[in-house]
């Protein structure tokens, strides 16, 4: 169903990807792995979500379309899992657990500071773009509560306190992560 | 319902967050009213001019919304002071139309009635409170605030359901209305 | 690769193991990797080259261990000598260690990081699925098979029909590990009567409870045996496709069940013709995206073809009609994790672990309010006592012990007065909790037992798929009159709403999900009802966490 | 097909073995009340309001997704049941805006008349009061979520019947919206072919013609059996 034409964009770039930005490259990777299976919707979601950073709609119509399927049913399939997003997110990201846990170990306190300390609610990106703060339900690190994961790095028995430094640090240290170790 | 001296039910009407529609309807019972008279006392009502919520009333049809303070201390004495509250209308039962306003919020809606007219916009909660009493952040049905003995939902109930409900109650029946005049709107 | 050349694999293995003096395992698991365990494998292999011990020592990347809050964890095993855990390792006693094992050296500085093994954590311990954690290189094939793995397999392929294996499977009486405790050999013979022509395996790796983590240690430390044990699956129901649903907070897990699929299927473990039989079998590794509801079959089911996951009515049941309409067996990760020790070690000597009616072991991850938090797998049927004093050492500071809470939730909390039930499915189920996946929380007297339920409830709604309404609107609803009852303006009449609630809900969802979403409710109410009405009558909260923001307004709305 | 015979509410019934409990019930002549529910689309069981008690079964079965065995007793009037559906009722009113009094299908509404029938004659839980935009942007069609409960009955019409899927469910749990499209206007979904089948099998307000006002909106259904019984047999059903 031809539906909202996404914009043509730079042209010399289209050599590398009909959709003008060579991103698309990783959906079609993944697209061609599993081939073209409507089945295959959350992993090429996923895809697109890790070349974009977030699923723009542009993206979700050319899935869409790739796939076959009505555009309601991939905005569907995205709007559910919470995995998927559908704004960009800020340039660094702290996400709070708030499994059993974590919960027990007052994690919610970490959830606090940092909000009021960058005035945004979890869930949602600083007006200046540079911080997302999100929570998640169990990381499986239940032995290190309270965990927080920065800019994926995992830290572990957290406080209100040292958590905020640690982000502070990340926000003023530059792009990228603290060269911590992955998770 | 216990006989007074005059042998009638003392009966008292209150208007809140609501249209009058309901109390329209209610005159609309027509010349049935000359009946319900003979039974009632209508000891309070918006449509006389009485001050006071009077003490000892039998019955009290609450008709409107609970949408601003004045509502909740009504309410409340209004509880106090009744042997039965019935929530009269749709406002009453469910916030209904006025509730439609729960979506906004309550400074943004003063600002926009009271902020742009001449003179100068109340700007703080006490100022507003001199202007109209304080509005609830949400409008809500008044067996959220008071508990509710029976409800006649409809807007406005039409003068039929008032009737059946009120007959029944005033002949010492319980008030058990059939489906379709129970229904909302 | 037949049955020989599989013996011949793993004794190369082990005569490559042998050759070493010592063998340092470094447990790089989620939790020991966050604390800094790959620095310290690092260093410790840094170290080794530098010392030029190549030859002798050898430097191996392991899954769990167990005792997750003292990562990172470090054993060593040397000729001849009992083997040594070390806690908190960092990076900078690599060469301690060294010195100390390889080199014979006396380094004092250690023993104060020497874990005892001989603490009750280790000892009350019984380990079937976790045997290999801690032990095997997760990203070695090899490694499994030196340890006997996949011989499960290939002997079930050679000696057994599929029904016997369905059989021996009914025999051990194990149950599945997912929660609801369904016996799993009953759902093999189903599946493998059901008629279909294309029959689907799937693993649930979806664990959502928060305060669960088994199967992703299970997936993270020991892959190949959750891949062995649905191959036999496969084998025993006539499937060829299996998949590993994994949830997708486990990019680790996913990482390594990958390359264990390849790596076994390089060597003929997986793809076509298994084991030089006629047997064919592929996995595919699905990712989840972040919805608990996925966790319950049908809903899983759904985003494994890649749809919203929302559960479908039952029946049919994915053993009749699942993937694609045809047969489906779906167990737990864990689950799995039995299967090769069953048919490889038989069901009568399984059955010889647990109780009458549940057998085997059961993987807990302990945590909360307890001293030795972590990875446990202990005999079914233990009390809760042995887990929390003994196992989990006590709580820490002197606290008194209030409740611990099992099954995330849709489970429930059991308090200090049923410390020495048995636990077991049927017990659990008593006490208004259920087995679940294994979360065990563990809460001491600073936790507020109407917080709790509103933390579960809060979950429940967060997660709720908003298919059918009792569990879309009743989990906002519940969620609000526990909010009041935190906040203080709640009323008795609120709490006789909660608990009508609370059964509508149970016995009018649609899936798993919503119908137990009251248990925290209900079994916070059945055993601290004084608290709840301690928050409403009083506005007094008697461990000290609510703070009544709302204290006194008799309805929900501020005034504004 | 094979008949069986089985028990509803103490009367002897006998069904073709693939009907469901609801359609053996109504043509028994019990009334099982449904929301989510239409003959003709697929079964959804979600909106809970047609359980039953099963003998011997321990959990509610939605009747319109249980298929009738031989010998099975089923019960579909009980107070448990009523009450529950009262509760279901509740929750359904006060997750949305449904503001009888001002919507185009007041007196015609599948909702309203179901509450008034179970007795619910006002709501015990909080309204939630969503803010939630009215779509006006489809030439002759309006979409109202704040009248909607999230019986799919309209997804399920475009994808089963009309083959367009221009419409789906996003979100989940109490954010579950029902969208056009890419969630675009409805107007500038172009998969939307303008057939109003939706609008049709809405049992509220949700859906509604253009230009309705106050309880003018009535809707009609003979036409879904009329396509699906001309499609599959060539049969068209004049008497309906």
């Amino acid at each position: 169903m031809p539906e909202p034409t996404p914009a043509k964009k730079d042209a010399a770039k289209e050599k590398e990807h009909p959709m003008g930005d060579p991103r698309y490259k990783g959906i079609d990777r993944v697209l061609k792995r599993q081939q073209y299976q409507q089945d295959a919707l959350i992993e090429v979601l996923t895809a697109a979500q890790e070349a974009f950073g977030y699923l723009t709609e542009e993206s979700l119509i050319y899935i869409a379309r790739q796939l076959k399927l009505p555009f309601s049913w991939v905005y569907g399939v995205a709007t559910f899992y919470h995995f998927f997003s559908l704004k960009p997110q800020g340039e660094h990201s702290a996400i709070v657990c708030l499994g059993t846990a974590c919960y027990v170990g007052k994690a919610a306190e970490i959830v606090e500071s940092l909000e009021r300390e960058f005035c945004v609610k979890a869930g949602q990106t600083t007006s200046d773009g540079k911080l997302t703060v999100t929570t998640t339900r169990c990381l499986g690190c239940c032995g290190l509560a309270p965990v927080v994961v920065l800019d994926n790095n995992v830290l572990g028995k957290e406080t209100p306190e040292t958590t905020l430094a640690k982000v502070r640090q990340a926000l003023g240290g530059g792009n990228g992560g603290n060269g911590g170790t992955p998770s | 319902m216990t006989t007074r001296q005059n042998g009638k039910v003392r009966l008292a009407t209150a208007w809140f967050g609501g249209c009058a529609g309901c109390h329209m309807s209610l005159l609309d019972i027509d010349e049935r009213i000359i009946d319900l008279v003979k039974l009632v006392e209508v000891v309070y009502t918006p449509i006389a001019d009485i001050k006071k919520f009077p003490e000892d009333v039998d019955v009290t049809l609450v008709e409107g919304s609970v949408a601003n303070s004045d509502h909740v201390r009504e309410a409340r004495d209004i509880r106090k002071k009744s042997k039965i509250v019935i929530a009269f209308g749709d406002c009453a039962v469910t916030g209904n139309v006025p509730a439609l306003r729960n979506r906004l919020q309550v400074d943004k809606i003063l600002e926009e009635v009271y902020g742009g007219g001449p003179g100068k916009p109340p700007s703080t909660e006490e100022q507003y409170a001199e202007v109209v009493p304080v509005l609830l952040s949400k409008v809500i049905p008044l067996h959220q605030i008071i508990p509710v003995d029976i409800f006649l939902p409809g807007c406005p109930p039409d003068p039929e359901r008032i009737w059946t409900a009120l007959t029944a109650l005033l002949q010492g029946g319980p008030v058990a209305l059939p489906p379709e005049m129970r229904s909302f709107g | 690769m037949d049955r020989e050349e599989l013996k011949a694999l793993a004794q190369v293995e082990l005569d490559q193991q042998q050759r070493f003096r010592c063998r340092i395992l470094c447990c790089m698991s989620t939790p020991c990797i966050s604390s800094g365990a790959t620095a310290v494998f690092e260093a410790l292999q840094d170290a080794i080259k530098g010392g030029q011990l190549d030859a002798e020592v050898e430097a191996v990347a392991t899954g769990c261990m167990g005792p997750c809050s003292r990562g990172p964890l470090v054993t060593v095993k040397t000729e001849g000598e009992e083997d040594v855990i070390y806690e908190h390792v960092t990076a900078d006693l690599a060469m301690d260690i060294l010195d100390k094992h390889a080199r014979k050296a006396s380094v004092p500085s250690l023993d104060r990081v020497v874990l005892p093994r001989d603490i009750p954590f280790f000892s009350k311990q019984v380990k079937i699925v976790l045997a290999d954690s801690g032990v095997v290189d997760p990203e070695r094939l090899e490694s499994y098979v030196a340890r006997g793995g996949y011989t499960a397999l290939a002997n079930a392929l050679r000696e057994m029909t599929p029904e016997e294996v369905c059989e021996e499977i009914s025999k051990s009486g194990i149950r599945g590990r997912g929660g609801a405790g369904y016996p799993s050999g009953l759902k093999w013979h189903m599946v493998r009567k059901a008629p279909g022509e294309r029959k689907y395996v799937v693993a649930n790796g979806d664990e959502g409870d928060p305060g669960a983590y088994m199967d992703r240690t299970l997936m993270e430390s020991d892959p190949h045996r959750v891949l062995e044990g649905m191959a036999i699956a496969g084998y025993a129901v006539g499937a060829e496709q299996g998949y590993v649903y994994v949830r997708g907070e486990y990019p680790l897990a996913a990482k390594r069940l990958e390359k264990a699929i390849r790596q076994a299927e390089r060597k003929g473990l997986l793809g076509n013709r298994i084991l030089e039989s006629p047997f064919n079998f592929r996995i595919d590794i699905r990712m989840g995206a972040g919805a608990f509801v996925c966790g319950e079959e049908t809903a899983l089911m759904q985003s494994i073809m890649g749809r919203r996951g929302q559960p479908v009515p039952r029946p049919p049941y994915p053993a009749h009609k699942g993937l694609w309409g045809g047969p489906t067996l779906i167990n737990n990760v864990e689950t799995f994790g039995n299967i090769a020790a069953i048919i490889g070690r038989g069901a009568e000597w399984y059955a010889s672990y647990g109780t009458e009616k549940s057998k085997g072991t059961k993987i807990f991850a302990l945590a909360g309010k307890v001293v030795n938090t972590g990875l446990i797998e202990v005999p079914i049927g233990i009390t809760l006592r042995e887990i929390v004093y003994e196992i989990g050492g006590g709580i820490p500071g002197n606290k008194a012990f209030k409740a611990a809470q099992t099954g995330g939730p849709s489970g429930g909390c059991i308090p200090a007065d049923y410390l020495d039930v048995p636990i077991d499915y049927e017990s659990l189920a008593r006490l208004g909790s259920i087995m679940g996946s294994g979360g065990l929380i563990v809460m001491d007297e600073t936790s507020c037992m109407p917080d709790v339920a509103k933390f579960f409830m809060e979950f429940c709604m967060d997660e709720s798929c908003g298919k059918c309404g009792p569990c879309r609107g009743g989990t906002v609803q519940m969620h609000r009159i526990l909010s009041k009852i935190t906040d203080g303006c709640a009323t008795m009449d609120d709490l006789k709403k909660l608990e009508e609630l609370c059964l509508m809900v149970k016995e009018t969802s649609l899936c798993g999900l919503g119908q137990t979403s009251p248990n925290p409710i209900y079994s916070t109410l059945r055993y601290f009802r004084a608290e709840y009405e301690a928050h409403i009558k009083d506005h007094h909260c008697p461990a000290g966490v609510c703070t009544f923001p709302r204290k006194g307004e008799l309805t929900f709305n501020k005034v504004a | 097909m094979p008949v069986v015979t089985l028990t509803i509410n103490d009367k002897l019934v006998s069904a073709q073995s693939d009907k469901t409990v609801l359609e053996a019930a109504r043509d028994a002549g019990f009334e099982i009340p449904t929301l989510c529910h239409l003959e003709g689309l697929t079964p959804r069981g979600g909106c809970r309001l047609c359980l039953v008690e099963v003998e011997g079964v321990p959990r509610l079965l939605a009747s319109c997704v249980t298929q009738v065995q031989e010998g099975m007793v089923v019960r579909t009037e009980t107070e448990r049941l009523h009450n529950y559906r009262k509760m279901m009722v509740e929750l359904l009113l006060a997750e949305r805006n449904h503001v009888c009094a001002v919507c185009v299908m007041n007196g015609h509404c599948e909702l309203q008349s179901l509450a008034a029938k179970l007795g619910v004659d006002h709501v015990r839980y909080d309204y939630l009061c969503p803010d939630l935009p009215v779509d006006a942007s489809h030439e002759r069609n309006t979409r109202d979520p704040n009248r909607c409960i999230l019986c799919a009955r309209c997804i399920r019409v475009c994808d089963e019947v009309e083959g367009a899927h221009c419409l789906d469910m996003m979100g989940r749990g109490i954010h579950c919206n029902i969208i056009t499209g890419m969630n675009q206007e409805w107007g500038k979904a172009r998969s939307c072919t303008a057939c109003g089948k939706c609008v049709q099998v809405c049992p509220t307000g949700a859906l509604f013609k253009k230009g309705s006002s106050v309880a003018e909106m009535e809707k009609q259904r003979e036409f879904l059996i009329w396509i699906l019984d001309g499609r599959d047999k060539k049969v068209w059903h004049w008497s309906r």
